[in-house]
């Protein structure tokens, strides 16, 4: 059944032109970089360096066994100055060394070795939700089908991905052909959107020197939003679908960004962490500029840089800047002490809240007709507000993709989605305890037949006891009789420590 | 005269229907008790009066107990049950005792001198260790029902909220 | 921090209010001054009961007010109210719309039954009289405005014995109130088996259809609720066939256009899902035909609709219980 | 055939025995919070009301009339319906204890409930023949049950809506049912 269900949006308030993607620039090295450090659930990583110590670009600075752990680089030579509330503060020298420990690898590569690169490199996903790429390819199956490059950016405000193909689509194309080799995929889909032109005919050239190897073939989709979603790109590209509930990797489709891949690119042919990464920066003038800023780059940093154009009366007025990650739909606000991540694609500064004040809803039915994977917000919000896990679930919100677009068209305003990832958590949060539950209901059961057990033991022996007395065993009987056996188990030892006790 | 006659025989029909229909739907009682059962957060504290979940749920089952009775279930708890028994949903009743956020028992294993005491209370087995030795408790299996604190003779267990 | 949205409800009531202008034109010109003062009295009573009951949830008068629901709740009543009726009846219907079909469930968003309709229903039980004399074409708009006040404001037309012949609402309550149960339409006075022009109630949906098919293009309301309820009717009207045969009659008689763009596509009380709104709608027309043709209420809508709104909770139960397959 | 489903009609739609007639108005409320009681309260009360028309025309017609002891009809019906409810009690309480307990005080009370005793009277008056009878309480029947279950899932949908302080629960549960009952008003003269 085609899960996608794609309106044209233009009809429904997600119509926008799409400015064509800018050249990529470069800002100064920022004085301090703060990196974070990286823990998943109780298991924190190592850290390897204390303050004081100096640091070569792309020195690792963490290490961990755990392949949920994210192990972080320098992205710049200095020294680190202060490591506190899990992050450490290096002091730039400006003199951006490299580090020489870097390793290069050239001949073909296993998927345990491509495993390894990416665990040891912290490589994370870079389209936004930033899952580690060691565990991704490590849950795949044995025979993965596909490899799917998400090049889509759907996003109207995220430009990254675009100038990134314009400006290395060879190397791109290459270390995707190399990321299917490693994981023995034959067949690899790039998917695109229609209206990114110039980055179609760099891709198209780059393959046209490749063909010899693989099948690589360039899908152009259309542009609508959210076609870059997992789920809705795979339909578009290949149509088919992954079940309702698998994960694209366990039914054997690995699906990376393009700058993911570029980022592998860098790590296996050069050896050089991802320690920078391109952003789309929107100033509140609306002109997007594409950076590339090494991670760890505060977002003041860049405020300062690319702020002194913010019209005059705006600063008179000391109307404070508002900061969001993520493009113009799945945006969240960065507080003051944010900094680059492998995450931010894109970096809007602007200068209203925007926010509007919600009003009931009215159930107009725009939202469930806008869905791309077809639920009904309204029910979903009706259940959501007076939470009842049984009727979400009944709804599906696990196949909410949060790509916002009930939020667009929501006549009363209502912030639909964040209230929906409010009610998956609690969901989530509550099945776990309900497991616990179980769990602890197995482990008293267990426990009441032992003692039922016990009680009804201990009655069997009192009655043989009275059978035949007891010959009255002393200490020492008990002492030397235990002697005697580990004797027999052991000659030797028994020798040396037999006088001991 | 016919009239009481009519009754009678009207009435020792319906009784004699009604006799072997008893036989034949014999009351079977523990299907809802296993429902009411599941809702219940298992901590076995027998905090609601009765010595552990499964108790309280054949009371609620018959109906002498009411739903407010349990704090570690709480709020969501007792909506979950006023949900299944179609009752209103009432607070919590402080009587029994006042919800707390999820919390863990931590033994402060320097002063523990293994008397396992509170092996013997722990209704989950949550508790290891040997006599003599030095005891602990499991992180994840202890469902924080408080009852191997009273019974600790040097009082080193303390009760520590989800971190 | 969620991107401002494109139509909000403001815009969403005032797209509809646009869409039923020429409706409402037509309606006030073959009513005359009594429709007008009909209009404005509802208006002022809905938007006084909206104020008062929102300042007593403490919520805030302004936002609730802007949101023109209300307004939209008053003219809707007021294009089923007949001229010239006792202005108390008019605030009576609206009040009851507005605080004990809207307000006492919650405010916008949360009422079971369509506000309107429940008012209009109300009246029409309680004061059948009143609400089924209407003034002939001609004299209808020539009243002047003094006149058409002191009616209204001393006890309405059915007690003023200046006017004599007095008419049913549309060609329906013409033929109740000749109680002419089964009839050959021939014989009928030509103003109801006239040319399409000359009948009294073609002119008034026809503007209704106009403006909805607008509402339709501009995206306000989805086509199934007006399809379904136009299928209903014409089902039923070849399947039965009941007294009056004719299905121009049926589609262009009574409040049918109304009810089938405005009344039904009120979001709130019609189901959430497209595969219910195609059910509730069929089933209004059904219920407007077997109410009209052998009930005994000459205009059927309200009850219709009023019925139907009783199925929608389970409507939209079933909806999602059908959803909610494994296999979507 | 007409006549019979004209009955139906008539018992089911026009002068419904809950919102015209209002009999049976107490397990209206009562049992109408969730949607499954009210289904199983529905069905019980359709088995007890069909089978109750049944016996108490049979009981009537066949026993009292031609012994001319037409002042016992009210203990016979009342004795009759006693049995039934006592007997879907027991089969209740073996399928589902769940709605048994939920039920509770609701599914006894089907014996005192003036919409079944109603059906009983009624039937005699205004049937000529068995299966008439037969149609008229299962007609009554399926009109109640019909509205318990709308009332139900109007409740429900009640439970999430921003009602007022003073009108939650069974004020806002009263408002619903007597607009409803408005709305079915729009049947009246229909048979």
């Amino acid at each position: 059944m085609n899960i996608l269900h794609l309106r044209d949006n233009r009809q429904r308030g997600l119509h926008w032109s799409k400015p064509r993607a800018r050249p990529i620039e470069t800002l100064p090295v920022p004085d301090t970089l703060y990196i974070p450090i990286s823990h998943w659930q109780q298991t924190t990583a190592e850290l390897l360096v204390t303050t004081g110590s100096t640091l070569y670009k792309g020195q690792p600075l963490t290490r961990s066994y755990n392949h949920n752990v994210i192990i972080t680089h320098a992205s710049s030579s200095g020294e680190v100055i202060d490591i506190s509330d899990n992050r450490i503060a290096i002091k730039t020298d400006g003199r951006d060394e490299v580090s020489d420990e870097l390793t290069k690898t050239t001949d073909s590569l296993s998927r345990q070795e491509i495993t390894d690169i990416a665990h040891r490199n912290g490589l994370t996903g870079q389209g936004g939700a930033g899952f580690p790429l060691a565990r991704k390819i490590a849950s795949l199956p044995q025979q993965p089908q596909l490899l799917l490059v998400n090049a889509a950016e759907c996003d109207p405000d995220i430009h990254c991905d675009d100038a990134l193909i314009q400006a290395y689509a060879p190397l791109v194309v290459e270390s995707v052909l190399t990321i299917a080799e490693a994981c023995e995929i034959d067949r690899v889909v790039i998917g695109i959107e229609n209206d990114k032109t110039r980055s179609i005919e760099q891709l198209q050239q780059a393959m046209a020197r490749q063909t010899a190897r693989q099948n690589i073939e360039l899908v152009t989709i259309p542009s609508q939003y959210p076609s870059g979603a997992e789920n809705i790109l795979l339909q578009l590209c290949t149509s088919e679908q992954p079940g309702p509930h698998e994960s694209l990797a366990s039914a054997g489709i690995l699906s990376m960004n393009i700058a993911t891949c570029y980022a592998m690119g860098q790590a296996v042919f050069n050896g050089m962490p991802p320690i920078s990464r391109i952003t789309t920066v929107v100033t509140p003038d609306g002109r997007h500029r594409n950076f590339k800023l090494l991670t760890g780059t505060p977002v003041n940093h860049i405020l300062d840089y690319v702020a002194y154009e913010r019209p005059i009366a705006s600063i008179e007025q000391e109307v404070p800047l508002h900061v969001t990650q993520g493009g113009r739909m799945m945006s969240e606000a960065l507080d003051t002490q944010a900094v680059i991540t492998q995450q931010s694609n894109c970096i809007t500064i602007s200068n209203t809240k925007g926010v509007q004040s919600s009003v009931p809803c009215i159930r107009c039915g725009a939202c469930s007709d806008i869905c791309p994977v077809r639920l009904m917000p309204q029910h979903l919000h009706k259940a959501a507000t007076h939470f009842d896990a049984q009727q979400l679930d009944n709804l599906n919100v696990d196949r909410c993709i949060e790509c916002r677009c009930c939020d667009v068209v929501c006549p009363s305003a209502i912030p639909l989605t964040a209230q929906f990832i409010q009610a998956k958590e609690h969901k989530h949060r509550q099945n776990n305890e309900q497991i616990a539950a179980d769990l602890a209901k197995q482990r008293y059961d267990k426990r009441q037949r032992r003692l039922q057990k016990e009680r009804s033991g201990k009655r069997r022996t009192s009655l043989k006891e009275k059978a035949a007395p007891a010959t009255p065993q002393s200490r020492k009987d008990l002492i030397a009789q235990a002697l005697k056996r580990s004797a027999k188990k052991k000659p030797n030892d028994a020798a040396d420590n037999g006088s001991s006790h | 005269m016919t009239g009481i006659a009519v009754i009678t025989i009207l009435a020792v029909i319906i009784g004699a229907i009604l006799g072997y229909a008893s036989s034949w739907f014999p009351a079977d009682n523990d299907s809802l008790v296993e429902k009411i059962d599941r809702l219940l957060p298992q901590t076995q504290c027998a905090q609601c009066g009765y010595p552990g979940c499964r108790p309280y749920a054949e009371a609620l089952a018959n109906g002498d107990a009411e739903i407010d009775q349990c704090p570690p279930g709480g709020s969501e708890g007792i909506a979950a049950l006023a949900a299944l028994l179609d009752r209103k949903v009432i607070p919590l009743n402080p009587q029994y005792g006042v919800e707390k956020p999820l919390s863990v028992a931590v033994i402060r294993e320097a002063e523990c001198i293994g008397c396992t005491l509170c092996i013997k209370a722990c209704p989950v087995d949550a508790i290891i260790g040997a006599p003599k030795l030095m005891h602990t408790v499991i992180y994840d299996h202890c469902t924080g029902c408080e009852l191997c604190l009273p019974p600790c003779p040097v009082d080193c267990i303390d009760l520590v909220s989800d971190v | 921090m969620n991107t401002p949205t494109e139509r909000s409800v403001s815009d969403v009531m005032l797209l509809v209010l646009l869409a039923l202008l020429p409706g409402f034109c037509v309606f006030l010109y073959l009513t005359g001054w009594g429709g007008v003062i009909n209009c404005m009295i509802a208006i002022v009573t809905a938007l006084i009961a909206e104020a008062v009951a929102v300042r007593l949830r403490h919520g805030s008068v302004r936002i609730t007010l802007t949101d023109y629901s209300a307004v939209v709740t008053a003219i809707l009543l007021a294009l089923c109210l007949p001229p010239l009726l006792p202005w108390w009846i008019v605030s009576l219907a609206t009040l009851f719309a507005i605080l004990l079909a809207k307000q006492v469930y919650g405010g916008l968003g949360q009422n079971l039954f369509n506000p309107a309709m429940a008012g209009y229903a109300l009246v029409l039980i309680s004061y059948p009289l009143d609400l089924s004399t209407w003034l002939t074409l001609p004299e209808g708009f020539s009243m002047s405005l003094s006149d058409a006040l002191s009616i209204v404001f001393s006890g309405g037309l059915s007690q003023s014995e200046q006017y004599d012949a007095l008419t049913g609402a549309t060609a329906l309550s013409r033929l109740y109130d000749l109680n002419l149960q089964s009839v050959d339409l021939a014989q009928l006075a030509p103003e109801i088996s006239g040319t399409f022009g000359a009948r009294y109630s073609e002119w008034l949906n026809l503007a209704f259809l106009i403006g909805g098919l607008a509402l339709v293009f501009l995206k306000v309301i989805t086509w199934h609720l007006p399809v379904a309820l136009i299928a209903g009717v014409a089902t039923c009207d070849l399947l039965i066939g009941g007294p009056y045969p004719d299905l121009t009659f049926h589609l262009f008689g009574g409040a049918t256009m109304l009810c089938a763009f405005f009344i039904i596509t009120d979001p709130v009380s019609a189901p959430a899902g497209n595969r219910a709104r195609l059910i509730f709608g069929f089933f209004t027309g059904l219920l407007i035909y077997l109410i009209r043709s052998f009930g005994s209420y000459p205009d059927s809508a309200a009850f219709a609709v009023l019925l139907m709104n009783c199925c929608v909770p389970m409507l939209d139960r079933l909806d999602n219980h059908i959803n909610s397959r494994p296999t979507r | 055939m007409t006549g019979l489903s004209l009955i139906l009609l008539g018992t089911v739609l026009v002068n419904n025995f809950v919102l015209i007639n209002f009999l049976g108005l107490c397990p209206l409320m009562g049992t109408s919070r969730q949607l499954s009681t009210a289904l199983g309260m529905g069905l019980a009360t359709t088995f007890v009301l069909t089978l109750a028309s049944i016996a108490s025309y049979a009981i009537n017609s066949w026993v009292l009339e031609p012994l001319g002891l037409e002042y016992l009809r009210l203990i016979c019906f009342i004795l009759i319906i006693a049995g039934l409810v006592q007997f879907t009690e027991l089969y209740i309480r073996k399928s589902s204890p769940l709605l048994h307990s939920v039920l509770g005080i609701f599914l006894p009370l089907i014996t005192t409930n003036c919409a079944v005793l109603g059906v009983a009277l009624l039937s005699i008056r205004e049937n000529s023949s068995l299966i008439e009878a037969a149609f008229y309480g299962f007609g009554a029947a399926i009109g109640f049950t019909l509205v318990l279950l709308l009332f139900s899932a109007m409740r429900e949908r009640l439970e999430t809506a921003d009602v007022p302080q003073p009108f939650r629960g069974t004020a806002i549960a009263m408002i619903s049912a007597g607009l409803m009952s408005l709305a079915f008003m729009g049947f009246s003269g229909m048979v």
